[in-house]
């Protein structure tokens, strides 16, 4: 989901053809309508994965996530998140994704929360 | 396909080439490093004479204040005269008479054939084996003395009187073939004027130098067959008004 | 009257009438050729390589024969390349590519940097 | 075969030059040459052993080979070129993809019928970032060519498995490793890279070490994923010598004359 | 090398000629034009006339008009052989090519230097010296930075035409510095005219002829130079390597980091190469003013021992009297509380001769925060008279590139050539080519130069500055005298007395010296000390006490050591009841007594400013970083302070370095030789003080060359320095 809609440069002979929504209407259709299949999925992937996280919990991650890429404006860049997105779903849902992989998207497991005093510094980094 | 066979034909006689063609080692078979032996290390007793010493201040005045580093090479040979031939010991000496470092004096030492760094017997047996001499007889001389001495090239007999060498060409082809025994040239050889030469080596007698054949010098063989007449006077040719 | 038991190609099998079926496919594709525009060069080469084609199906009644002069292959694969051709053909009626190129290249896209 | 290959070739430049006019209409540039005029075929000698033979003869009819395709679609392709290991390619537009292969494929002088391979290829500086590579083999007339187009991140590319339905993993290989989309593809996901993970790895921008980094942990007593940290240095390779010698001498050749451009094109 | 020769070159263009070359208007660029080329010969390189010094090279024309010739034998600094053929040009009218490097230019002389006849010329002295260059690239350890590689793909034919042997040589022991490969050799013999001209040494030559001649010693010895191993630097091609860096990398792969040599006083540049947090090696970097293109053998090769003998861990003395390690957070509060509850003149410092001058004004913040006043450096100077208040009375204030100015040179009490290695190169360098005297009171030591020895008595001393000795005669008629006193005379107890006898001599030789040059007050300084240890000159410059006097005289209670190893204060020195606290990075001489080790960083793992003897401010910079939990040493008091409740108003480098600047401007002043001239008012205050003169002879601590390599704690944690001073002292074994 990483890809940011990196709208290319309007450039002679550089195409411009729609991936799949003809305009933006279209393109906010499909991605409410993927919104709408992963919040439904949300109890079965629960259940299926064993999260110790609750129902809201998990709504909550999926809406930040998608609003992660609320800036995106072209529409083809949306299509293709949306592609992804699906595949996302699919590989969720059909458990092809492992514990480990929902699991990171809640929280850094082992991230360290780095020092910015000098006496914090000194104990901790050798720069 | 034609031309690839033709290609691949070609590389395999290329390398067979290859293969089959040696070239000889190329190397003078000297070495030019010193490693220490018995007979010749840094502490071989060497001192020169005292008439030496005088011979040296004779040869070192020769040359201006601050050039004085050249007459190494006349000193190496007042040493090599005195000790036979050039220990290291005796090179480190040219060097602190010299007041050059060591390494000078190496440098020069190694260059020149002539100086013998490595033990030689009383009589250093250099024959030329150069093409003229070669194609005079060289090689019977060279079996000559080796039958006669029982050693090879590059040996030293056991009583330390002979040592043979092949060297090239000395500059004598017309009185090939040659050898030169120490300072002395002795040409026109055949196998049993080498012979007697070594007797009289080995009697401790001198042998004359020079021709072996009859010849004063390098005169044709037969007698002169031009410049017979006598010589013009002075004024030969010139102009008459003049 | 099949000259052969088998053409020994896999699902390829052999053809009764070989030269009514290629008649036709041939006759066909000339047709369909035919409603392009004269100058395209599809239309010109086509029709110059499959007149031919049809001219040595007309002429040559003997089946060895006939699958020399229609080389590669046997009768059945002349067969199948011509269906091909007929379905080619109709599709670029459709894309008629004897139409100027869509679109050029952007600047520099063709070099490497 | 090849003999055959060679009388049809005769036939189709027979037809051609009996088509002047209209060849002539067609645009010059069309086809680029990609490759010196000359001659003489250099045989190699005991002094040059290395040298490649130049085939001028193969050369010139893919020469007319290509000429042939770009008479046939005018429309469709950009640019047609030998490379100077005598390798056929067509350049052609992003949209016309299907029509190009399927003329290929069922064209009686071509019958491409077989796809070697498909790839892409990230140039980062170009307009178009990816080139999508098709690589097609004639097995009647024992031919290779190359059909290269171009995309960016946010463009699709009409897949080719309806044509040539081998082009399903290769398509998904594409999709995966580059990101390139490509339309009406009956099954596009990942096929290399693990579930779950980030970015495309072929693509130029794509970090060598990655995003995440999947290890035990011990006290978890599973497998976490972590944003990759790097232990140890990144070797990054300094090619200038400490005593830099003649700069003068290191200066890229496209300093060159341009008369001299294609000489060396061959030379690489 | 050759790098640094176009660089030189580019010197000597003369400055006047860039306006002419830049002007656009026609009437000023006729006048210019006249102007510069007036004591210039104009020559023609490709149809170009260039300008260039009459008695230059045609190399050199070459390089002034931009275009580089390939060359192997020939080396800016050093004299031209032109036996390698390499840099054959053609010149019209000539009707071989030259070699450029040999010849002179002439008026009006056409050179081609990319005239297809230089190219073929090039191209066949390649194929003649690659005939017997062995093929072993992918194991030599030159290669990547190899001339004969470089030149090869840019000179050389593709193919060669030889199918003879090889010719092979064998490989001569010269030390356990220095790899030889000679099979390698090209016989350019460089290194033999670097042993001979630059090092003094001359073990190496050329022996045999032809094609057996060989470079070598001849006799199996080590090449006893100090200098050595920079043989390995102008060897061209892979025959002379580095034993210690032999088969650890490749040049392309290494990170390079330019930074500044502590060893000695004189602040040689170098570049240290790492890969993965390792030293790999150490090579000079070019600075006109300092080290030349030269570095030392301690240098460059004592770069071992920063990963032997380190501390990486804090310790703590235990209830038994051992040391253990700990964390920082139990050292640094250990520390703290002893700092926080002792006396603030109980309280003091040493510092050795590896510490920064961040480090020190850390330390000397703390230790002023807390009242102490006992801050000392482990070298000593002298206290009386003008003591250290005259920055000019402790610098080498004619700076080491002024050498090049001098004609008469009076060294005391020092062996410049294991001091100073690169001190005395400028010296043996004026020797050869400026016709400069050297003259010296102290042990009778070889200089790599002749002198004239005074004796090692004092008296000789008084006799000059009184005018009685001979010798006083010759510095009374000198233009440019030179007095310079090594740094152990201070050592002595009458240091003070010595001092002021030399400022006297040097006071005098100035006073003569400027109308001997008949230019009145003009800037030349005579009086030189040649310190011996990089951070003294910073030290003093921040106001520390020369000598451990102090302590001796006050035992503090709390004692901090920052990498003093010289031994100056022992533990029985100190009162029983004393805690020493040992910050720097070796366990050598101070660490095993000290009650908590705080491990800090060398000076390859840390940003630090050095202030070498001439009083030249320079940067060292992090190469790798400190091993373990060491930490660089400013930080390490830092945070002490921190933890004590008397936090330092600074906590990154730059404020560390205003703070710096705020007591002594010239530390921050990169590069720069702040110069200082107090001589009158110094000697004055001498004579103030009384000083007196006993009868010890003057003498230098490092006599041979065995005394050279392991000096200091990084030296003696190095195993290298150490096979060196095995080699020197027992010659040359199969292992070494």
């Amino acid at each position: 989901m990483s890809t940011a809609g990196r709208i290319s440069q309007v450039m002679k002979g550089v195409p411009m053809k729609p991936v799949m929504s003809a305009n933006p209407v279209e393109a906010r259709r499909r991605v409410l309508t993927l919104y709408k299949q992963w919040y439904r999925a949300t109890p079965k992937i629960i259940e299926k994965f064993q999260l110790p996280y609750t129902v809201e919990k998990v709504h909550n991650r999926i809406r930040e996530e998608f609003m992660k890429n609320s800036h995106v404006r072209d529409v083809r860049a949306i299509d293709l998140l949306v592609i992804k997105g699906q595949m996302d779903l699919q590989e969720t849902i059909k458990m092809w994704k492992q514990p480990c992989h929902i699991k990171s998207y809640f929280h850094q497991e082992t991230a360290v929360e780095v020092p910015t005093d000098f006496l914090g510094k000194f104990f901790t980094q050798k720069h | 396909m034609l031309a690839s066979a033709k290609q691949m034909l070609s590389v395999l006689v290329r390398q067979n080439v290859r293969s089959i063609h040696k070239s000889a080692a190329v190397s003078s078979g000297a070495i030019f490093n010193h490693t220490d032996t018995p007979e010749n290390n840094a502490n071989t007793p060497f001192d020169f004479t005292p008439e030496n010493y005088k011979r040296i201040d004779a040869i070192m005045a020769n040359y201006p204040e601050g050039h004085k580093v050249a007459a190494v090479m006349p000193i190496l040979d007042v040493a090599q005269r005195q000790h036979g031939w050039l220990p290291i010991s005796a090179m480190n000496k040219v060097a602190s008479v010299l007041e050059v470092p060591p390494m000078r004096v190496y440098e020069v030492a190694t260059f020149y054939t002539m100086y013998n760094r490595n033990p030689v017997g009383k009589y250093h047996l250099q024959l030329c084996t150069t093409t003229p001499c070669m194609l005079c007889g060289s090689d019977a001389i060279l079996k000559t003395i080796q039958d006669k001495l029982g050693i090879k090239v590059g040996e030293t007999t056991k009583d330390k009187m002979f040592t043979l060498m092949e060297v090239e060409c000395l500059g004598a082809c017309v009185n090939a073939p040659m050898i030169q025994i120490n300072d002395f040239y002795y040409e026109d050889l055949k196998p049993s004027d080498m012979e007697e030469i070594l007797d009289d080596l080995k009697a401790g007698r001198t042998p004359r130098a020079g021709p072996r054949s009859g010849r004063f010098a390098c005169e044709p063989l037969g007698g002169l067959t031009s410049l017979t007449e006598t010589p013009t006077g002075p004024g030969f040719g010139v102009r008459d008004d003049l | 009257m099949a000259s052969k038991l088998t053409t020994g190609l896999v699902g390829l099998a052999v053809e009764a009438h070989p030269h009514k079926k290629l008649k036709i496919l041939y006759e066909t594709i000339l047709k369909v050729v035919s409603t392009m525009p004269a100058s395209a060069g599809y239309r010109k080469f086509t029709e110059e390589n499959i007149k031919q084609r049809l001219s040595a199906v007309n002429t040559t009644p003997d089946l060895n024969q006939l699958e020399e002069k229609l080389r590669p292959g046997q009768l059945e694969e002349a067969i199948e390349l011509a269906k091909s051709e007929l379905s080619l053909a109709k599709n670029l009626v459709r894309w008629k590519p004897w139409e100027p190129l869509i679109s050029e290249p952007p600047e520099g896209q063709w070099e490497w940097p | 075969m090849s003999r055959l290959f060679r009388s049809l070739w005769r036939r189709s430049t027979t037809l051609r030059y009996s088509n002047r006019p209209i060849a002539s209409a067609l645009q010059p540039c069309l086809l680029r040459r990609n490759y010196t005029n000359e001659t003489e075929v250099i045989a190699p000698t005991e002094q040059i052993p290395a040298v490649r033979a130049s085939a001028e003869v193969v050369k010139q009819q893919l020469v007319e080979f290509g000429d042939y395709i770009a008479q046939c679609l005018p429309k469709f392709i950009q640019q047609v070129q030998v490379t100077f290991t005598n390798e056929l390619e067509l350049l052609i537009t992003p949209d016309s993809v299907i029509p190009v292969c399927t003329f290929l494929r069922d064209n009686h002088l071509c019958q491409f019928t077989n796809l070697v391979d498909l790839t892409a290829v990230d140039v980062p500086t170009r307009p178009c970032r990816f080139e999508v590579v098709y690589n097609f083999l004639s097995i009647p007339y024992n031919q290779r060519i190359r059909v290269k187009t171009y995309t960016n991140e946010v463009t699709a590319i009409d897949s080719i498995c309806q044509v040539h339905p081998g082009a399903n993993w290769y398509e998904r290989e594409v999709w995966d490793m580059y990101g390139v989309f490509f339309r009406h593809h009956p099954d596009l996901r990942r096929i290399l890279t693990d579930y779950g993970f980030d970015g495309h790895p072929f693509r130029k921008d794509f970090p060598l070490s990655g995003y995440y980094e999947v290890r035990y942990d011990d006290e978890l007593q599973r497998i976490v994923r972590d944003p990759v940290e790097l232990a140890q240095e990144f070797r990054k390779f300094d090619l200038k010598t400490p005593w830099e010698v003649f700069p003068n001498y290191r200066k890229t050749p496209e300093i060159e004359a341009p008369a001299t451009e294609s000489s060396t094109e061959e030379k690489k | 090398m050759l790098r640094i020769a176009t660089q030189k070159c580019c010197d000597q263009l003369p400055s006047r000629f860039l306006p002419f070359l830049s002007t656009k208007s026609g009437a000023a660029v006729a006048t210019r034009r006249h102007q510069s080329t007036d004591d210039k010969v104009e020559v023609f390189v490709n149809d170009k006339p260039v300008y260039v010094k009459p008695g230059s090279t045609v190399l050199q024309a070459c390089e002034i008009a931009g275009i580089q010739i390939p060359r192997f034998c020939y080396h800016d600094r050093l004299s031209v052989a032109g036996n390698c053929r390499m840099c054959l040009v053609e010149i019209e009218k000539s009707p071989k090519p030259q070699a450029s490097c040999a010849m002179p230019v002439m008026k009006g002389m056409r050179i081609k230097p990319d005239s297809d006849v230089s190219k073929k010329a090039r191209e066949g002295v390649m194929e003649f010296l690659l005939a017997n260059h062995p093929l072993d690239c992918p194991i030599c350890d030159q290669g990547g930075e190899c001339d004969l590689q470089d030149q090869s793909m840019m000179f050389g034919s593709d193919r060669s035409r030889f199918l003879e042997h090889k010719r092979a040589v064998e490989d001569k022991n010269i030390g356990p510095l220095i790899k030889t490969i000679m099979t390698r050799c090209i016989q350019c013999t460089r290194c033999v005219r670097f042993a001979d001209e630059v090092a003094g040494v001359s073990d190496l030559g050329t022996t045999g002829r032809g094609n057996d001649m060989q470079i070598g010693t001849y006799v199996e010895k080590m090449f006893k130079s100090e200098m050595s191993g920079n043989v390995i630097d102008i060897c061209p091609v892979g025959a002379l390597t580095s034993k210690p860096y032999a088969f650890t990398a490749r040049p392309w792969e290494t990170r390079k980091t330019e930074t500044v040599d502590v060893m000695d006083a004189v602040g040689s540049n170098i570049v240290v190469s790492t890969r993965a947090g390792d030293v790999l090696r150490i090579i000079p970097r070019l600075h006109e003013d300092i080290n030349e293109e030269w570095i030392s053998d301690k240098t460059r090769f004592a770069y071992d021992g920063l990963k032997r003998q380190r501390l990486t861990q804090p310790m703590l003395r235990n209830k038994q009297g051992q040391l253990v390690t700990c964390l920082w957070e139990d050292a640094l509060p250990f520390v703290a509380e002893k700092l926080s509850t002792t006396e603030g003149s109980k309280v003091a410092g040493i510092v050795g001769g590896f510490a920064d001058a961040e480090s020190l004004i850390c330390l000397k913040d703390l230790l002023n925060h807390v009242d102490s006043e006992g801050l000392c450096t482990e070298e000593l100077f002298i206290t009386d008279g003008a003591g250290t208040d005259l920055r000019s009375n402790y610098l080498l204030n004619t700076t080491i590139a002024g050498v090049e100015e001098a004609d008469l040179v009076l060294l005391i009490g020092t062996n410049p050539r294991f001091e100073a290695p690169l001190f005395n190169a400028r010296l043996r360098k004026s020797w050869i080519h400026n016709e400069l005297e050297v003259a010296l009171v102290g042990s009778k030591v070889d200089l790599t130069y002749s002198y004239e020895h005074l004796g090692d008595s004092t008296t000789t001393l008084k006799q000059i500055a009184d005018g009685t000795h001979p010798f006083s005669k010759r510095l009374k008629d000198a233009k440019n005298p030179m007095v310079v006193v090594g740094s152990e005379v201070f050592s002595r107890e009458d240091a003070f007395g010595v001092h002021a006898a030399v400022s006297a001599i040097a006071q005098n030789a100035t006073v003569t010296s400027q109308t001997n040059r008949g230019d009145g007050g003009a800037d030349w300084k005579v009086l030189n000390i040649l310190h011996k240890v990089a951070s003294q000159v910073a030290a003093l410059d921040l106001g520390y006490k020369p000598g451990v006097d102090h302590i001796r005289k006050n035992p503090p209670s709390l004692l901090f050591i920052l990498g003093a190893d010289g031994g100056a204060v022992t533990r029985e020195d100190l009162p029983k009841d004393c805690c020493v606290v040992y910050i720097g990075s070796h366990g050598d001489v101070s660490a095993p007594f000290a009650d908590v080790i705080l491990p800090g960083a060398a000076y390859t793992e840390k940003p630090g400013t050095y202030v070498n003897t001439e009083g030249r401010a320079q940067q060292t910079q992090a190469a790798v970083s400190p091993p373990g939990s060491a930490r660089e040493d400013w930080k390490i008091i830092r945070a002490l302070s921190e933890i004590s409740g008397m936090t330092l108003p600074y906590d990154d480098l730059e404020g560390v370095r205003s703070r710096m600047s705020e007591v002594s401007p010239n530390l921050t002043r990169y590069d720069a030789v702040e110069s200082a001239n107090y001589f009158k008012q110094a000697a004055e205050l001498a004579k103030l003080a009384k000083p007196q003169l006993v009868s010890k002879p003057l003498q230098s601590s490092q006599l041979s060359l065995a005394d050279f390599y392991m000096t200091d704690s990084i030296s003696r944690a190095s195993k290298t320095m150490a096979k060196c001073v095995k080699a020197a002292n027992e010659g040359l074994t199969p292992d070494l």
